[in-house]
């Protein structure tokens, strides 16, 4: 499989206008990823697939992430007016990463038998922006996939054949497994509550446990 | 010989005795009634004891064996579960029919009874039709199957009452060909005269049993198989396939009307096993001469328990069936086959001049050669044409 | 359709008809309450309080020290810590629980608090027959039900039991050397700037 | 009298309110747990079939990121009940990439049998599930439950535990075999082939089974590859990718073992499929346990407590008995992991259910499923 640089090499050339980045991985699984603009995502996949030398005609794994943005404290040095003085101060200051969610694709080829090639989407932000295209109609695998990403995650995949709930039923409001959600209060009773539940179960009895 | 053969018969007769002679008729039939019900009674509940140990025989398991020794009693427990479980009926259900499905399947069935001779002299009446009766009463399980499944309201019940519809129907025309060759040799729809018709031994001492014949091998395991498609059982179990449509016609029955089903299915094994009996091997004739001395309605017994075996048997290794295949197999092959099987009877009867031994043989071997070719061709053309047989590549 | 195939299986079924009556390898049946399989050695169940000594409350190995709840996947371990600090079995001096409560319910016996455990205090245990009449509460086992004799570890665990005595055993005598060794010693003289 | 012939026999076009709505599933005997597939019948022939999922849905992957790298190894176990220690062994892997830790020799030739055993188990079940949902009443099910129990009591005597097993550790695995243990391993390996052939002798040639499974189900080399299927039902389309030979993770490349491909990809092939895997599986048990190396069985430097390995991700997959089971980890640098996601190889391989079931009777709908192996543990995490 050729290296990461040589296949955005020639995305770009297959696909004028595609922006590609590469992510860097950290962990000593040494797995960089290519990040995608959403706009030609689907243009990508499609060469991706087709090419001949590449032949990434089985799409193993679809994951959402959610990175809801951090506020970072950072010192930087400033040049800043003291008293007259030219002086150097450090300041803090916070600084917000962007907030969105992410699809993480993972690409094999079975015919060449070579290795993940990870692409990442991501959305515009996390509130209204949540919508990406979808991979289904070039890798049937994502269909349960990517209906999974929407369930869990919210993100809506544009050109899906059947976009709707796949694990929580259908009349079911929230996103769980964004890090901003909070669990519903379905306490019920439990017989043996202590530590945590202790507390909870004080809140929805307060005359004590039912026996 | 004739003291322990005629025990029951001479039982009759002497309780008969009391009772003043106007009444007398009326009481032997009485008499004969509750006999049967009793033997079947008991040997419904045995078989269902013996046909779970077995099948857990076969399965490396032990078969219930908690209630009572050796599980003897698991019946009575069955029975009394059945009694106390409450009697589910669905709200949107056609509760008459519902409630009449059952009694509909068991009653004809005790009726069917009446015409097979388990012993000599002890068959409790004497139908110059037997045949033409047993199988009248026969076709009223397929009344009540249907009722049982549309009155359910219930979609698994529906798909399960049409799938019992078209099985039984289809499969009663080779149950009625196989015995025909019986009728056509024995020369008369009685059952006694035919059971006196195989009665008579081979120089060897053997029994002339139709089932020694290659017509009449080919008509019992015609007959057999279209009995197990009569009464639902294993390779032909669809009405109520479990794995397919949950319990077909029962799904919605529950307590003693699920019972009362059981009991009925499990009555018509026994009453199509006797028949198989009395008109394939011999009915209540010992396989050997030097055998007579044994009491007839013993050989009865033993002849029908091996072949209510080779029922549970089955049951235990083969899955099931696909409706299209079932229909299939009976129409292409199994109706074809038994009026070959006609005409196998009929060149037997023709040669029946050939008796010394040279001669025997070579009518034996005509007559199963007559019956195995069509077999053979018609198999291959049930099964149409041979896919490619499966080879396995093996990558490296 | 010629049916070959079906004899050769019922041929099968009929074998292992007979097997079953005389060929054990066949037959493999435990009827559970009268025949009992013999217990596994590694086998766990649910953990149990392992203490020293016969007066189980003062033997109790376990120092509170918490990093078993904190590891429990599924949360169920409930300590409460006592400040009454006892010697434990090398003379240092330790805390104990005051309240030491598994929720049998909630425990999936995965066995994770036995390896974390730095003390050996808590062991997997091989009863199986757990079941209680109330729903309720009977299963909230606190310390007193679930404090168990070494001599009980040792007899389910064998060759881990046996490790861990060795171990324990060696400690023992290294820790009294140490006290013999310093109490033997004459007090070293006060040497100057001591109090570094 | 092939499928095909069927449906043309029987599917003449009903209008729409002549079709059978009905649910079969969550409660049904042979959806292998609980799943559901509302099926629209015209007669008996399946016109629609929507697979439903769900029921066993407690988000596995919210807990685990709220749960320890340690204390996510058994809720591992719960995801394909039936071969804990494949999905154990995934995890760990996955772990280990990202970390960087290294398993020693002994504890991954330990990996290798314990998965090639799990596997043997899964196989020998669904072969008897498969049967069982045919009609076969539980006979060909008792004696693959019968080699199994021998596997499960080794698994018992070395982990602990039968099913929930909790055995294999990021850097090794968690205790070493007991004495007496590889001897009757390898009499267990001996005389298995034994009770392979027994389940052939009843089954194969079995003129029902073959009327039942040939040219029922069938799925195209290109579908199958396209919508991801992998595992036994891929290979049976004639497709050679088979992970152990792919990534030859672990110490796989030191075996030789051979990977059986069908030719048709029909309900036939996927169980004959397994049957040969089952065999291949044995071979690579007979020369695991010939050469299996002393030495420590976890890597000193893993830490068990507080791992934190250095932000970046992993995606580590291994041949799991129903297909590729992949974990992909995102570790921010914290004790909990970021994200901690699972490949579900039974939930994808069940994208093209309705394509396989469409035109086939309800009776097929349901062996199909059998075929397809599916546990609801992972395809609802």
């Amino acid at each position: 499989m050729e290296t990461l640089e040589q296949i955005k090499a020639r995305i770009e050339a297959a696909a004028p206008g595609a922006r590609v980045e590469i992510v860097p991985n950290g962990s000593p699984a040494n797995q960089p990823s290519l990040l995608l603009d959403a706009g030609h995502a689907r243009a990508v996949a499609q060469f991706l697939r087709d090419d001949p030398a590449l032949a990434f005609d089985y799409a193993s794994n679809a994951t959402g992430v959610d990175w809801p943005g951090k506020t970072i404290k950072e010192k930087i040095k400033v040049k800043k007016m003291v008293e007259g003085v030219e002086k150097e101060v450090e300041e803090v200051c916070e600084k917000k990463t962007p907030a969105y969610l992410e699809a993480v694709y993972h690409l094999y080829s079975m015919a060449r038998k070579h290795g993940p090639l990870i692409l990442r989407l991501r959305t515009a932000n996390r509130a209204d922006q949540v919508s990406l295209p979808s991979l289904t109609p070039v890798w049937r695998s994502c269909e349960f996939q990517e209906r999974e990403i929407f369930d869990l995650y919210g993100i809506h995949f544009e050109g899906h054949p059947d976009l709707r709930r796949i694990l929580m039923w259908p009349e079911f409001k929230d996103y769980p497994m964004r890090k901003d959600y909070v669990e519903p209060d379905d306490y019920e009773y439990e017989p043996t509550p202590h530590d945590a539940v202790l507390t909870r179960a004080r809140e929805h009895y307060p005359g004590g446990t039912p026996a | 010989m004739s003291g322990l053969d005629q025990i029951f018969v001479s039982l009759a007769h002497w309780v008969a005795g009391w009772f003043p002679a106007s009444v007398q008729p009326l009481v032997s039939a009485v008499l004969a009634i509750a006999g049967m019900m009793a033997v079947f009674g008991t040997c419904f509940a045995l078989t269902t004891i013996v046909e779970r140990k077995v099948l857990a025989r076969m399965q490396n398991r032990l078969g219930p064996n908690r209630v009572g020794p050796f599980g003897l009693l698991q019946p009575l427990a069955d029975g009394l579960k059945m009694l106390t479980k409450e009697d589910i009926v669905p709200f949107s259900a056609d509760h008459a029919l519902h409630f009449l499905a059952p009694l509909v399947l068991t009653v004809p069935v005790w009726l069917a009874f009446a015409v097979l001779p388990f012993g000599r002299k002890m068959s409790a009446i004497d139908l110059d039709a037997g045949i033409l009766f047993f199988f009248a009463i026969g076709s009223a399980s397929e009344l009540s199957v249907f009722m049982a499944g549309w009155s359910s309201q219930n979609k698994y019940s529906l798909v399960g009452a049409m799938r019992a519809i078209a099985q039984m129907i289809s499969y009663e025309v080779p149950l009625v060909l196989a015995t025909v060759p019986v009728l056509m040799l024995a020369g008369s729809l009685d059952l006694n005269d035919i059971v006196a018709a195989q009665g008579t031994y081979t120089f060897g001492g053997l029994a002339r049993w139709n089932a020694f014949t290659p017509w009449g091998l080919a008509g019992l395991l015609l007959f057999l198989i279209a009995a197990t498609a009569e009464s639902n059982r294993s390779p032909f179990d669809l009405p109520e396939g479990e794995s397919e449509i949950i319990a077909g016609f029962l799904t919605e029955y529950s307590g003693f009307k699920y019972a009362l089903f059981f009991l009925g299915e499990y009555l018509g094994l026994f009453a199509v096993t006797g028949l198989a009996v009395t008109l394939f091997l011999g009915g209540w004739h010992a396989p050997f001469q030097w055998l007579e001395w044994v009491p007839s309605w013993l050989w009865f017994a033993a002849k029908f328990t091996s072949l209510i075996f080779l029922f549970i048997w089955v049951r235990a290794t083969l899955p099931r069936l696909r409706l299209d295949q079932l229909l299939n197999f009976a129409w292409r092959f199994m109706v074809p086959l038994s009026l070959i099987n006609l005409l196998v009877a009929a060149v037997w009867f023709w040669s029946s001049a050939w008796n010394f031994p040279v001669a025997a043989a070579v009518r034996w071997l005509l007559c199963a050669a007559l019956i195995a070719l069509p077999y053979h061709w018609l198999g291959r053309v049930l099964r149409g044409p041979l896919p490619p047989p499966r080879q396995y590549s093996y990558a490296e | 359709m010629n049916g070959l195939g079906i004899i050769k299986g019922m041929i099968e079924t009929a074998r292992n008809f007979a097997g079953s009556y005389h060929d054990p390898q066949r037959l493999t049946t435990v009827q559970y309450p009268e025949q009992k399989l013999p217990p596994v050695e590694n086998a766990r169940t649910i953990p149990f309080l392992v203490f020293d000594g016969d007066e189980a409350m003062a033997g109790l190995r376990c120092t509170a020290c918490v990093i078993c709840e904190k590891e429990c996947p599924p949360q169920c371990i409930y300590i409460v810590k006592d400040q009454v600090k006892k010697p434990d079995y090398v003379g240092k001096m330790q805390m104990q629980p005051k309240v030491f409560d598994i929720d049998i319910s909630v425990c999936m016996s995965c066995g994770i608090c036995v390896e974390v455990c730095p003390f050996d205090a808590i062991k997997m245990d091989q009863v199986f027959e757990l079941s209680t009449g109330d729903r309720f509460g009977k299963l909230l086992l606190d310390k007193h039900q679930l404090a168990k004799p070494n001599d009980y570890f040792v007899k389910i665990h064998k060759t881990e039991a046996g490790e861990i005595d060795v171990r324990r055993e060696e400690d023992k005598l290294k820790a009294e050397a140490a006290a013999a060794a310093k109490a033997a010693a004459p007090k070293p003289p006060a040497t100057p700037g001591a109090a570094k | 009298m092939s499928a095909g012939a069927i449906s043309s026999e029987l599917a003449e076009p009903a209008a729409e309110h002549q079709l059978l709505e009905v649910s079969l599933g969550p409660q049904h005997p042979s959806t292998h747990g609980v799943f559901r597939m509302d099926v629209s019948l015209d007669g008996e022939v399946v016109v629609k079939l929507k697979p439903v999922f769900g029921y066993l849905h407690r988000n596995h992957e919210k807990i685990a990121e709220k749960c320890s790298y340690l204390g996510s190894i058994p809720y591992t176990d719960r995801l394909d009940y039936i071969c804990s220690l494949t999905n154990n062994w995934a995890y760990a892997m996955t772990v280990e990439k990202l970390a960087g830790l290294v398993a020693p020799e002994r504890a991954e030739y330990i990996r290798v049998m314990l998965s090639e055993l799990t596997r043997l188990i899964n196989h020998s079940a669904l072969a008897g599930f498969l049967l069982q949902d045919m009609g076969a009443l539980g006979t060909p099910l008792m004696y693959a439950f019968r080699e199994r129990e021998k596997i499960l009591d080794l698994f018992e005597s070395l982990t602990g535990a039968r099913m929930m097993c909790n055995y294999m550790r990021f850097g090794g695995c968690r205790c070493d075999l007991p004495p007496g243990w590889i001897e009757q391993t390898r009499s267990l390996v001996a005389n298995f082939p034994s009770f392979l052939d027994e389940f052939e002798a009843l089954l194969t040639g079995n003129e029902i089974l073959l009327a039942r499974t040939e040219g029922v189900g069938v799925l195209s080399k290109e579908l199958a590859v396209n919508a991801g299927v992998t595992g036994p039902m891929l290979r049976a389309t004639g497709v050679n990718y088979d992970i152990r030979k792919v990534d030859a993770y672990g110490v796989y490349g030191r075996f030789s073992f051979r990977v059986p491909l069908g030719e048709r990809g029909d309900v036939f092939d996927r169980y004959m499929i397994r049957i040969l895997e089952m065999r291949e599986s044995l071979k690579i048990l007979e020369q695991a346990l010939r050469d299996i190396p002393a030495g420590p069985i976890i890597d000193p430097k893993a830490k068990l407590r507080n791992l934190r390995p250095k932000p970046g991700e992993a995606y580590g997959r291994i041949e799991g008995p129903k297909g590729e089971l992949g974990f992909y980890l995102i570790s921010d640098g914290g004790p909990n992991p970021y994200r901690y996601r699972i490949r579900p190889p039974s939930l994808i391989n069940l994208t093209i259910l309705e394509d396989m079931c469409l035109g086939q009777t309800i009776a097929d709908a349901v062996v199909i499923l059998g075929s397809v192996d599916i546990v609801l543990g992972e395809v609802d995490r």
